[in-house]
């Protein structure tokens, strides 16, 4: 259609290569070579005709409706078209399925919070061969992307929350971890990093079971987690801290440690609301997380800056706190990296409310 | 004495078939009131209309000189009447008390379960019969003469002013039979009335007033028994005077040499049976609802493994261990159930004609020919005169004698040697019944082996040359050409 | 002639006039972003995978069961060729060991589904409870064998059939037509398919016919994992990846299209081209809805759920008048 | 001796001694399966699913599968409490139970009607209405998260009973819903055993002809059954609220099956006329059990599905095994009379 021409006048070329994508798988590594140079996706629409798509892992969570805030106050100011989607379910089959429906919709900006990075790596190629500009969070190790925006690493943010345990159990004991499912990307990333950053940094900390990795699953559930927390903590009394990465985790496990009557710190990741209660009760002693409204409004934040062809790098100012000199890590992708990270404790938690 | 009972011009069809075309139906009070019939003349179905059960097309429905425009099986207990169904109406999940008390609560209206007062209801009703069964067993774990007798007890309540029982006797011994009748004679002395169905010559003259004879959905004749001979009795079922030596002389007799041979044979419902099939021979094997013919059929056919005994086909000795292996040495059966076992009812007629036969119907890579398919199915549909208009159509269209003829049909597709049929005319009307034995006897003229299975006896000596008789799995009695008469075999079978 | 194709097509004519309908509205409505060809090309890679499931399941509806596992024979399947293909990558040249791996998960695949079949057959267990637990069966050895993590890194000289198009048409979907196509043959011309269909309207009658239930069972079962595992290959080319949850969602998903699509779910009735025009309307209305920003993804749901009921009741409904012509006609 | 022949012959039997094994097993392995706070945790667990084990239990007796009962959950409860909250209602706990009970069984209804007056299979139906209300849960209502009101709150925080295991000092409470699950236990054992009703419900599954024929009202009878699933199902929901302390709209779906898989290993008969209070419960027991002590006797995370998926494969393997060679029974060659 016009559409899709008027909006990728600067790379014609590479529409065509895809058409033609039997021709070999050599011509295919030559042009993706090129997929990472910036200046390609320069769009000569008018900033009004822009529209930049948000695809989450799942709209209805208060994790991402709370990112729409910061999407739609990204739309307000600028005047860019911003939409935000999801899933019918929050399955990677899904979501790879929202993903190809937005780039043959022609949007000119692609964000996304991957479910599975790994499912959504030729979906996200095939968007940067049409000259759509690919950003995404929560996945440092995604290839496809032109820049993943992360309030920090994974590595960093698995430390972080392992520096957290350590500091409140007092680098010392039994601590056991609970991730939403084996499957999980990215908790699995939090969790191997948390260990890894244990064994270095405090060693006379010890993650049950033999290091077994994650000791338990929520299943995206917080009744889940509770039954299978009280089940680590009836196993190993001895233990004395817990920690969960998935949203769910750290009510349930909190409950499960106020119910059973033990001195056990809690610190995971999730948002302050939620977590007000327990962290007040002292249960959970520390929450490690960054601002979702925060993150939506950055990765728009960064398509825009490319579309305009603007430069993007170490040192970019993002226009918000935290991202106003982001850092650039060059690992499997291009990662910007704020230093947006929030420590949720008793005594900063009612300062947030999402 | 007013009726209790008036029906008139009762008409009901399923689908294309007319069960009904107009029936009445006038039962006195205090009488027991026979009403025969050949089988599929639509007796069990003038019984559902009576209990509400079926909504008639046409025709009305009086109780007591009271009309019910529109009867429901609640207001037909409540009235009174009782039934005792054909299919005994029993809850195999649930234990013989409840199935004993539950309509007669229902019929109260009570709402909420009074253990003990179920329990009585129970004990009451098997005393009636003398009927010694444990009352906490679960239904399904008892022999079908036991369900039968559940079904009677059930239906000889206090309240029961008209009990109307469908075939109560083909699954009972002869001394049950001959409680059931003393039952039947005191129910009268206490003024109930009863209406007595059966097409078992004996047991119509022995125990009923007056006759109501159907015939294809249409009465007949009424009248007292004291008017109606045997002879007349059969006449008016059939519609043909019957001479079964006659039919039987007519055909040419070429018994030729033994085809198969059973000795020993035991399988779970039945023990020892000893038999030898000719090739051009028909074997009749009867006996009663539950006396192991079933089951003797299905172990020939390999849907039921023996336990001990052989099987001798062509003088070498056989193992049967499924369907397919039966269907290569030559043996085909038509199931007791045509609705449930033979046929696949929403499917076409080709289908389920040429079922046994599609590894013929198959080219070399594998594809089924759809004009050899319809070829085949048109050949039977014509050879054995199934009535349909398009080879298409659902066989649930079909009346049930075509129905029956169909999986006939289908058997004899594969040109057997040995011809299985249990009950071959249940359900069919008389003059389909009448080619399905012409058919037989022409299959058994050109050389081929039937055992037909049946507990109707008129049919067991229009058609059989030998039978055998069976009775709690055993055989019992071996009656040969000469001796199978109506006398011989009712006294045999009970 | 005229009359028999008016028969057996009246349902697959009623979904063609829906879709027909529904590509009218888009056209209408949503000119420019629907109706390219790029969308119609990412539309045909994505449902080829539910819809080859779609298949299995419509084959084992049709046989009188159903089939909740077939996610996961997928997820198995992909997953045994990914670690394979990962593996012998470095060691070995060529094709050779893709096309081993393909095999080897064709394999899993009809495993599994004769796993399911035995169950069913052989033990009388329930089809819905059989392969309940048999997709957590699956799925708990798919964790193990890959960590519970994505399996990546597949060879590119595997990866290019994802977005390889043959005359413009994707690979994927060329194999989602040949099987629909072989499916369709197999189901309506040989012997199997017809015993599939009887065993299906009657098993006790089809036993009494000679009719090896529980082989065709086994084999239904085995059709159903065989789709199943091309379905997991084919997303493994799409997506360069294989996870063991991946499209958990599809399972509810098979069920329904292969229901609109015309199965009985009683068994007995029903045909594979129908189910193959309820996975397009499946995945035209799912993307359509994409196009709406507002309108959340949730609402495909609450549409399909409508539509489910309403087309049974359709059916329902029309059945009622043909038998009663049928009856009258007799 | 006739009693100990008759509880040989019920599935619930077997059920139960696989579960004795099984706490044998686990007590030896982790040395805390009978300690007094896990019992209290596995009765904890076990309340929500029980309830649903009701809906499940009510279906396959009378008709056939229920798989709508966890979105009739979720989307009741959740319209219960907006009501509740619109009309400034929170503070007692009754009104939210009956709003969701409310919803509950008009969701349920539809059901019925769908199913009573079409003979659709109730799997397809139960299907497509669940596909449904989640359309409507999360896709009209755009649900999410929610506190609840103060009276579920104070319902949640309460307790009926707290015990501590005095080796360890460990201890456990037992939650006010437990009550509910009581209520709505004894009730339905009122009702299917002491009314013609609840009798009526086994009859239906058992033969609904004969059961017509004896003057049952099968449409009436089934129409009740999802109607009361649906309400029972809306109790499930708003338990599952109290007990996770706050109302939560994706983790209702998806529970069904397992309900299901509990339900027929513990003696339900998926054809119908079967099935018993006390097998749902051993059932349940069963499969909670299992998942709530894989990590007690220490199977890897990895290994629990494949644990789970097995259980479930041999489990109803038997009883299929089991209800298939009582179906062949066929009566004993009797004596010639
Ligand atoms: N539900 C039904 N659907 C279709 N046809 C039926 C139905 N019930 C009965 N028929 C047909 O109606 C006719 C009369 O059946 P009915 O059962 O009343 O016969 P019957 O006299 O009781 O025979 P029998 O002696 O075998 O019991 C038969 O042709 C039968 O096939
Ligand atoms: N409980 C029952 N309720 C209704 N009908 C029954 C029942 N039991 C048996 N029947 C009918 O009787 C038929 C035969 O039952 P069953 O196999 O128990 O005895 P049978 O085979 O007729 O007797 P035999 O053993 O002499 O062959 C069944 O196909 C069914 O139509
Ligand atoms: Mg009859
Ligand atoms: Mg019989």
């Amino acid at each position: 259609g016009t559409q899709e021409g008027g909006s990728k006048t600067t790379t014609t070329e590479k529409t065509e290569t895809t058409e033609t994508t039997e021709d070999t798988a050599e011509t295919n590594d030559a042009t993706s070579s090129d997929l990472y140079d910036l200046a390609k996706y320069k769009s000569t629409k008018d900033k009004k005709d822009w529209t930049i798509a948000v695809v989450t892992k799942d709209n209805t969570a208060n994790w991402f409706k709370r990112m729409e805030v910061g999407v739609n106050e990204f739309g307000e100011e600028t005047g860019i078209n911003v939409i935000q989607k999801g899933p019918a379910n929050a399955d990677a089959a899904s979501q790879v399925q929202v993903i190809d429906d937005m780039i043959n919709q022609g949007v000119d900006a692609l964000c996304v919070v991957p479910i599975d990075p790994g499912a959504i790596e030729a979906s996200l190629k095939n968007a940067m061969e049409k000259g759509i500009v690919v950003i995404t969070h929560e996945a440092s190790n995604q290839v496809n992307t032109l820049f993943d925006t992360e309030a920090f690493t994974a590595k960093d943010f698995g430390a972080a929350l392992m520096d957290s345990l350590a500091k409140d159990m007092g680098e010392a004991g039994k601590y056991a971890m609970m991730v939403a499912y084996t499957t999980s990307t990215t908790h699995m990333e939090y969790a191997n990093a948390e260990y890894e950053h244990q064994k270095e940094a405090y060693p006379n900390m010890e993650l049950v079971n033999d290091g077994a990795i994650p000791t338990c699953e929520s299943e995206e559930s917080i009744d889940t987690a509770y039954e299978r927390a009280k089940e680590v903590l009836k196993a190993n009394p001895d233990i004395k801290g817990f920690t969960g990465v998935a949203s769910t985790d750290c009510p349930g496990i909190a409950k499960a440690v106020e119910e059973l009557g033990l001195d056990v710190k809690v610190v995971g990741v999730g948002t302050p609301n939620e977590f007000k209660p327990y962290v007040e009760s002292g249960t959970i002693s520390t929450v490690k997380l960054w601002d979702p409204k925060d993150s939506g409004y950055v990765m728009c934040k960064v398509a825009s800056m490319i579309l305009a062809g603007e430069e993007v790098g170490e040192g970019t100012d993002l226009g918000l706190d935290g991202y106003n000199s982001v850092a650039m890590v060059q690992g499997d992708n291009r990662c910007l990296i704020g230093q947006a990270d929030i420590t949720l404790t008793k005594e900063n938690i009612n300062d947030y409310d999402f | 004495m007013g009726n209790i009972l008036a029906v008139k011009g009762i008409k009901k069809s399923f689908g294309g078939v007319h069960a009904l075309k107009g029936v009445d139906l006038t039962i006195k009070e205090g009488e027991t009131h026979c009403l025969a019939g050949e089988n599929g003349c639509g007796k069990s179905t003038i019984i559902k209309v009576i209990s509400g059960f079926y909504q008639p097309d046409e025709g009305t429905i009086e109780i007591n000189e009271k009309g019910y425009p529109v009867m429901t099986p609640s207001e037909a207990i409540n009235a009174g009447v009782q039934v005792i169904y054909q299919d005994f109406s029993i809850f195999p999940n649930l234990t013989v008390i409840e199935n004993l008390a539950f309509n007669q609560i229902l019929a109260n209206k009570k709402k909420l379960v009074n253990k003990k007062e179920f329990r009585r209801i129970a004990e009451e009703a098997v005393k009636k019969i003398n009927f010694d069964v444990d009352l906490d067993a679960l239904v399904e774990t008892l022999p079908v003469a036991d369900k039968q007798l559940i079904a009677i007890s059930r239906a000889l309540l206090d309240n029961a002013k008209l009990i109307i029982m469908d075939e109560p006797t083909t699954a009972l011994t002869k001394k049950e039979v001959k409680r059931l009748f003393e039952i039947i004679t005191d129910l009268k002395k206490n003024g109930v009335t009863i209406l007595f169905v059966s097409h078992k010559l004996d047991e119509v003259f022995e125990i009923s007033d007056s006759i109501t004879i159907l015939r294809n959905g249409e009465n007949v004749i009424t009248c007292p028994t004291s008017e109606m001979t045997e002879e007349k009795f059969t006449y008016y079922m059939t519609g043909r005077h019957f001479d079964t030596n006659q039919n039987k002389a007519d055909m040419e007799k070429n018994i030729g040499e033994t085809i198969m041979s059973v000795k020993g044979l035991s399988a779970p419902g039945f023990e020892n049976v000893n038999f030898e099939l000719h090739k051009g021979e028909i074997l009749g094997v009867t006996g009663q609802l539950g006396s192991g013919r079933t089951e003797l059929s299905l172990a020939l056919f390999g849907l039921l493994k023996p336990t001990a005994g052989t099987i001798t086909m062509e003088g070498k000795e056989v193992k049967i261990p499924n369907v397919s292996a039966a269907e290569k040495l030559g043996i085909a059966l038509v199931p007791e159930d045509r609705l449930t076992e033979g046929l696949f009812l929403p499917q076409s007629i080709i289908k389920n004609i040429t079922v046994s036969k599609m590894d013929e119907l198959t080219s070399k890579a594998g594809i089924l020919s759809n004009k050899k398919v319809v070829e085949e199915s048109a050949k039977w549909v014509k050879d054995i005169g199934v009535a349909t208009k398009n080879h298409e159509f659902p066989v649930q269209t079909l009346s049930g004698g075509n129905q029956q003829k169909v999986v006939l049909g289908r058997w004899l597709a594969t040109n057997p040697k040995v011809l299985i049929l249990n009950g071959p005319t249940v359900g069919v009307d008389i003059g389909a019944k009448y080619d399905i034995h012409s058919l037989l006897r022409k299959l058994a003229s050109e050389g081929m082996a039937i055992i037909i299975v049946s507990d109707d006896i008129a049919e067991v000596i229009a058609t059989c040359d030998r039978a055998i008789v069976m009775q709690g799995g055993r055989v019992t009695g071996q009656l040969d050409g000469s001796e199978l008469s109506n006398d011989s075999l009712t006294s045999a079978t009970n | 002639m005229m009359a028999k194709i008016k028969k057996i097509d009246a349902n697959i004519l009623r979904l063609i006039m829906i879709l027909i309908v529904f590509l009218i509205i888009a056209c209408v409505t949503q000119p420019t972003n629907f109706m390219k060809a790029d969308n119609f090309r990412s539309m045909a890679k994505q449902m080829t995978e539910y819809g080859l499931m779609a298949l299995g399941v419509g084959v084992c509806m049709i046989s009188g069961g159903i089939d909740l596992s077939c996610v996961y024979i997928a997820n198995l399947s992909g997953i045994t060729a990914g670690l394979m293909m990962q593996s012998m990558s470095t060691t070995s040249s060529g094709s050779g060991y893709i096309l081993l791996s393909v095999l080897v998960a064709i394999l899993v695949g009809a495993a599994c589904g004769i796993f399911n079949g035995f169950l069913i057959s052989y033990l009388r267990i329930p089809a819905m409870l059989a392969t309940l637990g048999s997709y957590q069966l699956f799925m708990g050895i798919s964790i193990v064998i890959s960590n519970g993590s994505t399996v990546s890194g597949i060879p590119e000289g595997y990866t290019m059939w994802g977005t390889t198009l043959l005359a413009g048409i994707p690979f994927a979907f060329v194999v989602f037509l040949i099987c629909i196509i072989l499916l369709s043959l197999i189901m309506s011309k040989t012997r199997f398919g017809q015993k599939v269909y009887l065993v299906g309207t009657n098993a006790k009658a089809a036993k009494f016919a000679g009719i090896k239930n529980n082989s065709v069972l086994i084999r239904s079962y085995m059709i159903s994992g065989i789709l199943s595992a091309i379905a997991g290959l084919l997303s493994l080319a799409r997506i360069n990846s294989a996870k063991a949850d991946f499209g958990s969602s599809y399972t509810m998903q098979t069920i329904l299209i292969v229901v609109l699509g015309g199965v009985n779910p009683d068994g007995g009735f029903g045909s594979i081209p129908g189910i193959a025009i309820a996975v397009v309307i499946l995945q035209l209305l799912s993307s359509y809805l994409n196009m709406f920003p507002n309108i959340s993804n949730y609402y495909r749901d609450l549409i399909w759920g409508v539509a489910l009921i309403a087309v049974l009741i359709l059916n329902f409904v029309t059945n009622k008048r043909k038998q009663a012509r049928l009856a009258k006609a007799s | 001796m006739k009693k100990l022949k008759n509880l040989t012959k019920q599935s619930e039997f077997y059920v139960f001694i696989i579960i004795v094994v099984l706490s044998i097993i686990i007590q030896a392995r982790s040395g805390l399966f009978f300690a007094n706070n896990n019992i209290v945790d596995t009765v904890r667990s076990m309340i929500v699913p029980s309830i649903y084990a009701l809906c499940a239990l009510l279906s396959f007796v009378s008709t056939g599968p229920d798989v709508s009962f966890p979105l009739i959950a979720a989307l009741s409860t959740y319209l219960a409490l907006i009501t509740t909250n619109a009309l400034g209602m929170g503070e007692s706990m009754v009104i939210v139970f009956v709003f969701a009970i409310v919803y509950g069984s008009i969701m349920g209804a539809l059901n019925g009607i769908i199913i009573v007056k079409y003979k659709f299979p109730s799997l397809i139906v139960t299907l497509g209405t669940s596909s449904i209300f989640s359309g409507i849960l999360l896709g009209a209502f755009e649900a999410e998260r929610m506190d609840l009101p103060a009276g579920l709150q104070r319902m949640g925080k309460a307790s009926l009973l707290s015990v501590k295991n005095a080796e360890t000092g460990l201890g456990s409470t037992l939650p006010m819903t437990f009550l509910i699950l009581v209520a709505l236990y004894v009730i339905t054992y009122l009702v299917l055993n002491y009314t013609m009703v609840g009798r009526g419900v086994y009859a239906v599954g058992g033969d609904e002809v004969s059961a017509e024929r004896a003057g049952f009202n099968v449409k009436k009878i089934r129409f009740g059954v999802f109607t009361a699933n649906g309400a029972i199902a809306a109790i499930g929901g708003v338990c599952y609220a109290v007990m996770s302390m706050r109302y939560l709209p994706t983790e209702y779906a998806g529970g069904e099956m397992i309900v299901i898989a509990a339900i027929v290993l513990g003696g339900t008969r998926m054809a119908g006329g079967v099935g018993t209070l006390k097998g749902c419960i051993l059932g349940t027991l069963l499969l909670t059990m299992v998942s709530n002590s894989l990590i007690l006797i220490g199977i890897s995370v990895y290994w629990q599905k494949v644990f789970i998926g097995a259980i479930i494969i041999i489990g109803t393997a038997v009883s299929a095994l089991q209800s298939y060679g009582a179906s062949r029974v066929k009566s004993k060659v009797k004596e010639a009379a």
